[in-house]
């Protein structure tokens, strides 16, 4: 009696379109799972309209700006390696991954301290401060801690991605014939970097 | 299957330069957000920067993920997406706006 | 069935008419099953015969559920319009749940338990709760209304015979939910104005071991 | 590729894990799919178990054998099982699993290690629903829709419960995905979108409802966590929050879950009627078109769960209206399965009657849901055991019997054993008469005024909850009825070697009973529809000797 090994076929046949539709499918997922608190956030919008305004003011613009260049600036370099490794440049390409991470970490280290910041100011979830305040506001920035706490999350899972990908493509594992992997951390980095095109405007500049 | 895979690879070179280009129009995008929030333009303010965030991510989507080389399912299965989220959008509405 | 209150008709209109619809069509189709399943039973050795379709057919019975549940939107929307616009001079008492009971306010500021209202006479309740959702339920009258924490919702009716209605509670809320029923009483014009002046006098007499309001805001 | 001659079936290979390894860390879409169906029957038993509870308690007034807690608690607890451990996964990730890649003609899904996450994250979800029962605090006692503001007041184990369905959300989002790109990307050579069966069109439907309505679900359970635990105030009254946006955010996914459950089941009947008619399925086309039609327009009615919370007029009117339009399709499908059993040739085994007995109840469900759509009915009914009684005829007689349809159908092909037909028939009487009379008197006290989710009622409605009750005791010996049916099939010696006793023409009944790892030796290259029945003569004559 033999041993099959399961899914030998499955290993021969790659399909790299499948794995790349998998993928968006996936984003599509998590596309609505942000776009249910974007609904969340338009309904409080419109009932607070003038809360939200004077809570907006709370948040620092130019934080957010900032913020906003390092992600897109990320967003540019992970799709650079990606062509980086297709040209074969190994080396290139793990440049440009580790820039990649280098800048998320920027970008959480600048999300850390305007969260501190905020805090120091008594302006959290159920403080005195906050709950002194008009209802508009306490869900104001209740959704702003859901929300980019929820982005930060998904910004740190993105790195953690990338990191496995940098191990992969120093071992050859992702070279030029073989990318779909990074492609696919690249699509949910742009993804991160989308949601937060959004959430950007919604919160900083609605003063 | 595979032919359908070489033919949305082989056939775009890749290059650098697009992408440094799309990058530098979204920090122009960014940059003119941010200056037109300065700006008091009363209700067209949310409009403006949602248009340019829209603007900005359909940049993302079709350079930087490559939307605009892969094959039409790829295209159906995003308008599928966002129409789902577009019908949600606009009948939660039904219920808020009119109130 | 007890005819209660003006959105009776209407309710029970749209009610009959649609489950009438119903069961002739469920008829038919069962029927339709039935005489199938033994008219072409593989025993009698009846052989198949493949047809693929027919699109005249698919358009009819497309069209006709179409045209009929588009009449059976009409009479519910009909309906609902009916209960949910209320007259001008609509009597306006305030309802307020809480766990597990319901308490009944009127205009000069007398509180019961049990809803008391004069026959043929509008009535509008604006519902609000002070803890959780409840659901202000009479079924006699064929309506209710969910009664919502920082949402204010009425409905109205117009109590058409004399009697003594069940007032439930619809929406879960807990341990005794099913326990939260109370009463709407009708009463005929004169007994209503003669208990009203006996509940005036007694809360004028007791007006200072009253509980305060709990919540006071005016009604809109 | 090794290859002994003849193949090896997926009950017996031995992969490189042994013992119950084998089975839980197979990738092998069979044996997943035989994993779910063991696990959603072990809850379904648990769900009937409640539900049996339930009903003994309310066969009288007053207490009977359990207090106004544990009542609460076990409708919570009955919805939560039935819905997100035996019904949603039910057909897709059971028989889906199992027969979607034959029925495509590949040899797995798409991503197998995906696949085998979806069950263990299934596994994970089910487990901590079964540890919030027994953590201090109690069971969740907020019913399964777990309703602002009562479920961030109350003091039960309600988190727990949310994180298992938000880890069960994902198990079912994954295995749509997962679906989706298999039927894109595996089918077999000549097998275009309309060779394809009506099965696999239907998970194809479901499968976007998945992918995009649960994670709906997902965030609202994962924001009601957050309000618990930080008081932000998105949906605390107290806080400014808004009760109602949540009922809006729970329906959204809620209702197309709905459709999740729904069309696999109809997707099951659309194999199994041709296949007992022995003719081709009438208007193909059109049962394939209404499966995406219900997919679509059933992520657009979810607010006519809320009619009575006091919506603006425009939502009311708009969601009534596109309430009735989505029995539009579903009429098209029942009236094109009526139709294919003209001039057929119909035998009348046990996957037929309740493949029947599934058109008559969903009927029943469907017009009753026509009841529930209308604006001023709707007023009076919502939230009375009508609208009980309705859902468990959509649910119960839907897709509860679109699954005993699927296990009987397929029941050879996936053990290699056959029940004993006579006892399945008579399981299904004595089911589907049981399931009448558990359930219809519930429409007859609802339209008189019986609330739901009450655990004492007034006198006046005794005599429905009685035969309620008596007939709950009727149902429950059909279910035991038809499992040690199967269970004594599956105990027996005899081997079932027939790899086709319906005469079906789909891909399933090509290979050997008990598929080999792969499925096919050869992929099969596809030349005509799936319900091509040649006029096999030959079959027919087998069948009536």
């Amino acid at each position: 009696m033999s041993t099959i090994a399961e899914h030998t076929v499955g290993h021969v046949h790659r399909d790299d379109i499948g794995s790349r539709l998998g993928m968006w499918l996936f984003l599509f997922t998590e596309l609505v799972l942000f776009g249910g608190m974007f609904l969340v956030y338009a309904v409080y919008r419109f009932t607070y309209q003038h809360e939200f305004h004077v809570a907006a003011k709370e948040l620092n613009t130019s934080v957010g700006a900032l913020n906003t260049i390092i992600l897109l600036t990320s967003s540019l370099t992970i799709v650079l390696s990606i062509i980086a490794i297709r040209k074969n440049n190994k080396f290139l390409s793990v440049f440009f991954q580790i820039s990649t991470m280098v800048l998320a970490f920027g970008f959480l280290v600048n999300k850390y301290f305007e969260w501190n910041i905020k805090i120091h100011h008594g302006i959290f979830p159920g403080s005195e401060t906050l709950l002194g305040k008009g209802n508009g506001e306490i869900i104001f920035f209740g959704l702003y801690y859901v929300m980019t706490g929820l982005h930060a999350l998904h910004v740190i899972i993105g790195v953690l991605l990338i990191e496995v990908m940098a191990g992969y493509t120093i071992k050859g594992r992702i070279n030029s014939t073989n990318y779909v992997r990074l492609e696919a951390a690249g699509l949910y980095w742009h993804l991160v970097d989308i949601i937060w095109i959004f959430l950007f405007p919604l919160f900083y500049l609605i003063t | 299957m595979n032919g359908e895979h070489l033919e949305s690879t082989v056939e775009h070179k890749p290059t650098y330069g697009i992408y440094i280009l799309v990058w530098l129009v979204l920090m122009m995008l960014t940059g003119v957000t941010v200056a037109v929030a300065g700006i008091n333009f009363g209700n067209i303010t949310v409009a403006t920067a949602l248009t340019i965030a829209i603007i900005k991510s359909y940049l993302v989507l079709t350079f930087f993920m490559h939307l605009k080389t892969e094959t039409a399912t790829f295209k159906i299965f995003v308008g599928v997406a966002l129409l789902f989220l577009l019908i949600s959008i606009a009948l939660l509405f039904s219920d808020y706006s009119f109130l | 069935m007890i005819f209660g209150s003006n959105h009776i008709e209407l309710v029970n209109g749209a009610f009959w008419f649609i489950v009438s619809i119903s069961f002739i069509l469920l008829s038919f189709i069962t029927f339709l099953m039935i005489y199938f399943v033994f008219k072409y039973n593989r025993k009698k050795g009846k052989k198949a015969v493949n047809i693929h379709g027919n699109t005249k057919l698919e358009i009819i019975w497309t069209v006709i559920p179409v045209i009929l549940v588009m009449a059976m939107f009409w009479y519910g929307w009909i309906g609902y319009r009916d209960l949910k616009n209320p007259p001008k001079d609509a009597m306006i008492i305030k309802v307020t749940a809480q766990m597990w009971k319901w308490t009944f306010e009127y205009d000069n500021g007398v509180k019961t338990d049990s809803l008391y209202v004069p026959v043929n006479k509008a009535i509008e309740v604006n519902l609000h709760s002070l803890d959780v959702n409840h659901s202000f339920f009479i079924p006699a009258f064929r309506f209710k209304r969910d009664v919502m924490p920082n949402r204010n919702n009425s409905i109205w009716f117009l109590p058409a015979t004399v009697g003594k209605y069940d007032i439930a509670c619809a929406e879960y809320c807990g341990l005794n939910h099913s326990a939260m029923y109370s009463k709407v009483i009708v009463l005929p014009k004169q007994e209503y104005d003669a208990w009203m002046k006996n509940e005036l006098a007694k809360k004028n007499a007791s007006s200072t071991q009253l509980p305060i309001v709990i919540d006071s805001t005016k009604v809109k | 590729m090794h290859n002994n001659g003849h193949a090896v079936s997926y009950l017996d290979y031995k992969g490189k894990h042994s013992g119950i390894f084998a089975w839980i860390l197979s990738t092998d879409h069979k044996r997943i799919g035989l994993l779910y169906l063991m696990a959603s029957l072990l809850f379904f038993a648990v769900g009937v178990t409640f539900g049996f509870l339930m009903r003994l308690e309310l066969i009288a007034p007053g207490r009977t054998i359990m207090d106004a807690q544990t009542y609460n608690s076990l409708f919570t607890l009955h919805g939560i099982i039935m819905i997100f451990l035996f019904v949603i996964p039910g057909l897709p990730a059971v028989f889906g699993n199992f027969f979607l890649p034959i029925l495509i003609g590949a040899k797995d899904v798409a991503f197998p290690r995906l696949n085998l996450l979806s069950w263990w994250l299934y596994i994970l979800g089910a487990l901590l629903a079964v540890i919030s029962v027994f953590l201090p605090g109690g069971p969740a006692d907020t019913g399964w829709t777990f309703y602002i503001p009562y479920s961030i007041r109350t003091t039960t184990n309600v988190m727990p419960a949310l994180i298992a369905a938000f880890i069960l959300g994902f198990s079912s989002i994954l295995t749509g995905l997962n679906f989706i790109v298999t039927i894109h990307r595996m089918r077999a050579p000549g097998m275009s979108f309309f060779r394809m069966p009506l099965f696999v069109w239907s998970l194809y439907a479901t499968a976007w409802v998945q992918i995009l309505a649960t994670p709906i679900i997902g965030i609202t359970l994962l924001l009601v966590t957050i309000e618990r635990l930080f008081g932000v105030g998105l949906f605390d009254p107290a806080l400014g929050g808004d009760p109602v946006l949540y009922q809006h955010l729970f329906w959204i996914y809620s209702h197309p879950a709905v459709y999740i459950m729904i069309l696999p089941a109809m997707g099951v009947i659309s194999e199994i009627i041709p296949v007992f008619s022995h003719r081709t399925i009438f208007g193909y086309k059109f049962i394939a078109f209404s499966s995406l039609a219900i997919a679509l327009f059933g992520s657009m009615v979810w607010a006519h769960h809320m009619f009575t919370v006091g919506m603006s007029e425009t939502a009311q009117i708009i969601f009534s209206l596109l309430t009735f339009l989505v029995a539009i399709p579903s009429a098209i499908k029942v009236f094109n399965w009526v139709a294919t059993l003209y001039k057929g040739s119909i035998s009348t085994d046990a996957p037929l009657l309740y493949a029947l007995g599934f058109i008559f109840l969903f009927s029943i469900g469907g017009f009753t849901g026509l009841i529930q759509g209308a604006l001023s009915v709707n007023m009076h009914i919502h939230d009375t055991s009508f609208i009980v009684a309705h859902f468990h005829y959509v649910m119960f007689g839907g897709t509860g019997f679109g699954i005993f349809a699927a296990m009987h159908y397929w029941f050879p092909k996936m053990f290699g054993k056959m029940y004993n037909m006579k006892t399945a028939k008579v399981g299904f009487w004595v089911l589907f008469v049981g399931f009448n009379t558990l359930y219809f008197p519930m429409f007859v006290m609802g339209w008189l005024g019986m609330p739901r989710r009450y655990y004492d009622y007034l006198p006046e409605f005794h005599i429905y909850h009685l035969i309620s009750t008596i007939g709950s005791w009727i149902l429950i010996t059909g279910l035991i009825i038809m499992f040690t049916n199967f269970i004594k099939a599956l105990r027996s010696k005899t081997t079932y070697t027939a790899i086709n006793p319906w005469g079906g023409e789909t891909l399933e009944w090509t290979i050997p009973n008990k598929p080999p790892l792969e499925n096919f030796e050869v992929i099969p290259t596809i030349t005509a529809g799936p319900y091509e029945f040649k006029d096999n003569d030959e079959f027919l004559m087998k069948e009536n000797n």
